[in-house]
């Protein structure tokens, strides 16, 4: 283990801030397209079945 | 090489997600006369395209001379034109030019004397130097069927010949139209006016579901 | 069954939904593995201490970024060539995934390159190729983006990604030669710490938790487009219906 | 074959020849984007010798790129590109021979003024003719290149800004190669290296983007 602390562990050996920076704007990236992705699978059922109504009249 | 003859085979077509017609069959000899006929949206001009082979169908096939025309492209293209709402004339040419051009575009060389007499027929003959942008809409038209008349082609696409076209113009459309049949020639077309085209064999396609009460 | 089978879209819709759920515990647990490998395994290097850490996620989403444009430029080639309606729809679902690697391996490169060689942006030959190949990514999004019809958006953005693709080599080659020739820039990425066997190791399970995020995320994407472009369909119809 | 290429050829020559409004103006951009770099970043000589090279052929790129957007959609507008795909000859002749146009039209007059706009940026008669030499070689890229993107963009709504999106990038190892021809003279290491791989470019883009650009308009005016 390379890590003696926790706080060790969030310092990254004084490079944290980008450590950290990166990862956590990875991660931000990947969830914004999972939840996107969420929402737009949704979206696209609640308005084909809107359309499918309209035409069906 | 066999007889000219175009001929569609359980032609489906779509735009976007709607399908427009399916299970189409005709054939289509030669001095005959095909009226496509339908509302608008119906897909006339999306069929027009199909024979032309600007667009592909999203099933069957379109044969030419009993060979699918996309196998024979050039060869197709070589004995068919097309003239669409818009006329293919540049505004920036005269007339004489635009027909010169059109010739070149199509690989023939041009003979401006043929030229010219073919403009005069059609009634030109005052506005042979004139940039097309000052002709009228009419006129700019009869540059176009000029240019359709010295392709030279043996089967004539036409998206509403007609439009725009004053009662003379009308008249002198439906005898080049019977000359051309009568000269072994074919001809597809849409209209919504009625074509007076005595001794013509007429066949009419209809397309889509809605029927145009004057045609019916 | 053969493959013909799922080549249609009505089949693929049924086996991608069996397999979303896969390929996503996969990308769990390869993603925690190769976390474990890069932050607790991994020896803290000499040289750049702990900060050579971010080419854990750099290194993987640079190469998930020039492989999915390729794989784009050969399901539009397929989809060109053999009239296919279910890989244009593979292309699409492809390219929002790969634009953001691109803008990932952009993002860790600068956050990287800041303690290392003191600035977020030098223009080395591999983070200026992976600029214009978030450019290209871009404009095929666009072009998308801007033509209704589906059936000339399918070609029209498969062609765009075709030539895309015969340019990246070239613009990567040319980017490099002009980087060799500009003596302020000479900082280069291969400059990497000599790589530890565990280091390697992270890098590619980390690759692998990559390759599957993509595949579940082009796959859920897939079948949202299968849907809309299949609502005239009677089975998308049965499918609807059901759910209400 | 030859005719028709001539033929499309002469068509747009005449037609340019009648409108020289747009022609002027792709010409004006050009020598005002590269006038405007010297007011930006001062007046110095030697700094202006040293990003002379790459601002023209930026400010050349630019200007192809604002001609291009109308490479063929006024021929789509009044109806007569469908006449000339729908023409017996093969569509990558057709696309061919609009490139060579747009070319002859835009291209060649850079290559005239290149050298008045090389004084003011203060290059040597060494850069300027080197200079010529890489817009002889690079601005055909541009026109083959451009072709795809104008086809590609045919009829779409604000097309003229997408072109750009889509092309630019692609433009990159022309740019590379041919500023660079200019740099390298400048430095004394010669710009042998940079005009051959510019012309293998070229070669490739005459192989390659007529076939992309003539299948690309076939799907646009489907």
């Amino acid at each position: 283990m390379e890590w003696a602390s926790w706080s060790e562990f969030w310092n990254m050996g004084g490079y944290g801030f980008y450590v950290w920076g990166s990862y956590g704007v990875t991660a931000a990236c990947i969830a914004v397209e999972v939840y996107l992705l969420k929402r737009a699978a949704g979206d696209t059922r609640r308005r084909l079945k809107r359309m499918q109504q309209w035409e069906e009249q | 090489m066999s007889d000219p003859s175009l001929s569609v085979h359980d032609l489906a077509c779509a735009r976007g997600d709607r399908l427009l017609f399916k299970n189409m069959n005709f054939t289509l000899n030669a001095g005959a006369l095909l009226l496509v006929q339908g509302g608008n949206g119906q897909g006339k001009t999306s069929l027009l395209r199909l024979l032309t082979g600007l667009s592909s169908p999203e099933e069957g096939e379109v044969h030419w001379r009993g060979q699918p025309i996309r196998k024979q492209r050039e060869a197709y293209h070589a004995e068919m034109i097309y003239l669409g709402h818009a006329n293919g004339v540049k505004d920036d040419l005269n007339p004489v030019e635009n027909l010169r051009f059109a010739d070149g575009l199509q690989g023939r060389e041009f003979d401006a004397a043929r030229g010219v007499a073919t403009l005069n027929k059609l009634g030109l003959s005052r506005c042979l130097d004139l940039p097309c942008r000052v002709l009228s809409f009419g006129q700019r038209r009869r540059v176009a069927l000029a240019a359709l008349l010295l392709a030279g082609a043996t089967l004539w696409i036409l998206d509403e010949p007609l439009t725009g076209l004053d009662v003379h113009a009308v008249a002198l459309m439906e005898g080049l139209i019977r000359d051309h049949l009568k000269g072994g020639g074919m001809v597809v077309a849409t209209t919504h006016q009625a074509l007076n085209l005595e001794g013509v064999t007429v066949q009419r396609l209809l397309v889509g579901n809605v029927a145009i009460p004057e045609l019916a | 069954m053969n493959l013909y089978t799922y080549a249609s879209p009505a089949n693929f819709y049924v086996l991608a939904g069996k397999l979303v759920p896969w390929f996503a515990w996969g990308t769990g647990i390869f993603t925690v593995w190769g976390l474990y490998i890069a932050f607790f395994l991994a020896p803290t290097d000499f040289q750049q201490s702990e900060a050579y850490r971010i080419i854990f996620i750099h290194v993987p989403a640079a190469w998930m970024s020039m492989f999915i444009y390729l794989v784009m430029a050969f399901w539009g080639a397929i989809g060109l060539a053999f009239n296919t309606r279910l890989s244009f729809m593979m292309a699409r679902a492809l390219a929002p995934t790969g634009a953001i690697f691109t803008f990932i391996a952009l993002w860790t490169g600068a956050w990287w390159g800041k303690p290392m060689w003191g600035a977020w942006w030098v223009w080395d030959a591999r983070l200026t190729s992976e600029l214009i190949l978030l450019f290209l990514y871009v404009g095929i999004i666009a072009l998308w983006a801007a033509i209704d019809d589906i059936k000339r958006g399918d070609r029209a953005g498969s062609l765009l990604t075709l030539i895309g693709a015969i340019n990246v080599p070239i613009i990567y080659f040319s980017v490099k030669w002009w980087n060799t020739l500009h003596q302020g820039a000479s900082v280069s990425l291969t400059k990497a710490p000599s790589m530890a066997a565990t280091m390697l190791q992270g890098m590619l399970v980390l690759a692998i938790a990559a390759w599957l995020y993509t595949i579940t995320v082009a796959l859920i994407r897939v079948r949202r487009i299968i849907l809309e472009r299949e609502r005239q369909t009677e089975w998308v119809k049965a499918l609807l219906e059901k759910e209400t | 074959m030859h005719r028709f290429l001539l033929a499309v050829l002469r068509r747009d020559l005449t037609l340019a020849a009648r409108r020289r409004g747009d022609w002027l103006i792709a010409q004006f951009f050009f020598v005002m984007v590269a006038s405007l770099f010297p007011l930006g970043v001062g007046p110095e000589p030697e700094m202006l010798a040293r990003i002379g090279p790459g601002v023209l052929w930026v400010a050349a790129t630019l200007a192809s790129l604002l001609s291009l957007s109308r490479l063929f959609a006024d021929d789509h507008h009044d109806g007569s590109l469908e006449h000339m795909v729908l023409s017996p000859e093969p569509t990558v002749l057709l696309v061919l021979g609009k490139s060579l146009a747009h070319w002859l039209i835009y291209g060649i007059p850079l290559l005239l003024i290149a050298p008045v706009l090389g004084i003011q940026f203060n290059l040597s008669w060494e850069a300027i003719w080197v200079l010529e030499i890489s817009l002889l070689l690079g601005t055909p890229i541009l026109s083959l290149l451009g072709g795809v993107g104008a086809a590609l963009t045919l009829g779409l709504r604000g097309g003229g800004v997408l072109l750009t999106l889509l092309i630019l990038p692609l433009y990159v190892p022309a740019l590379i190669f041919g500023a660079g021809a200019v740099d390298g003279v400048m430095a004394g290491t010669g710009a042998e290296a940079h005009l051959s791989l510019l012309g293998a470019f070229l070669v490739l883009s005459l192989m390659i983007a007529p076939w992309i650009a003539a299948a690309a308009l076939r799907v646009s005016l489907e």
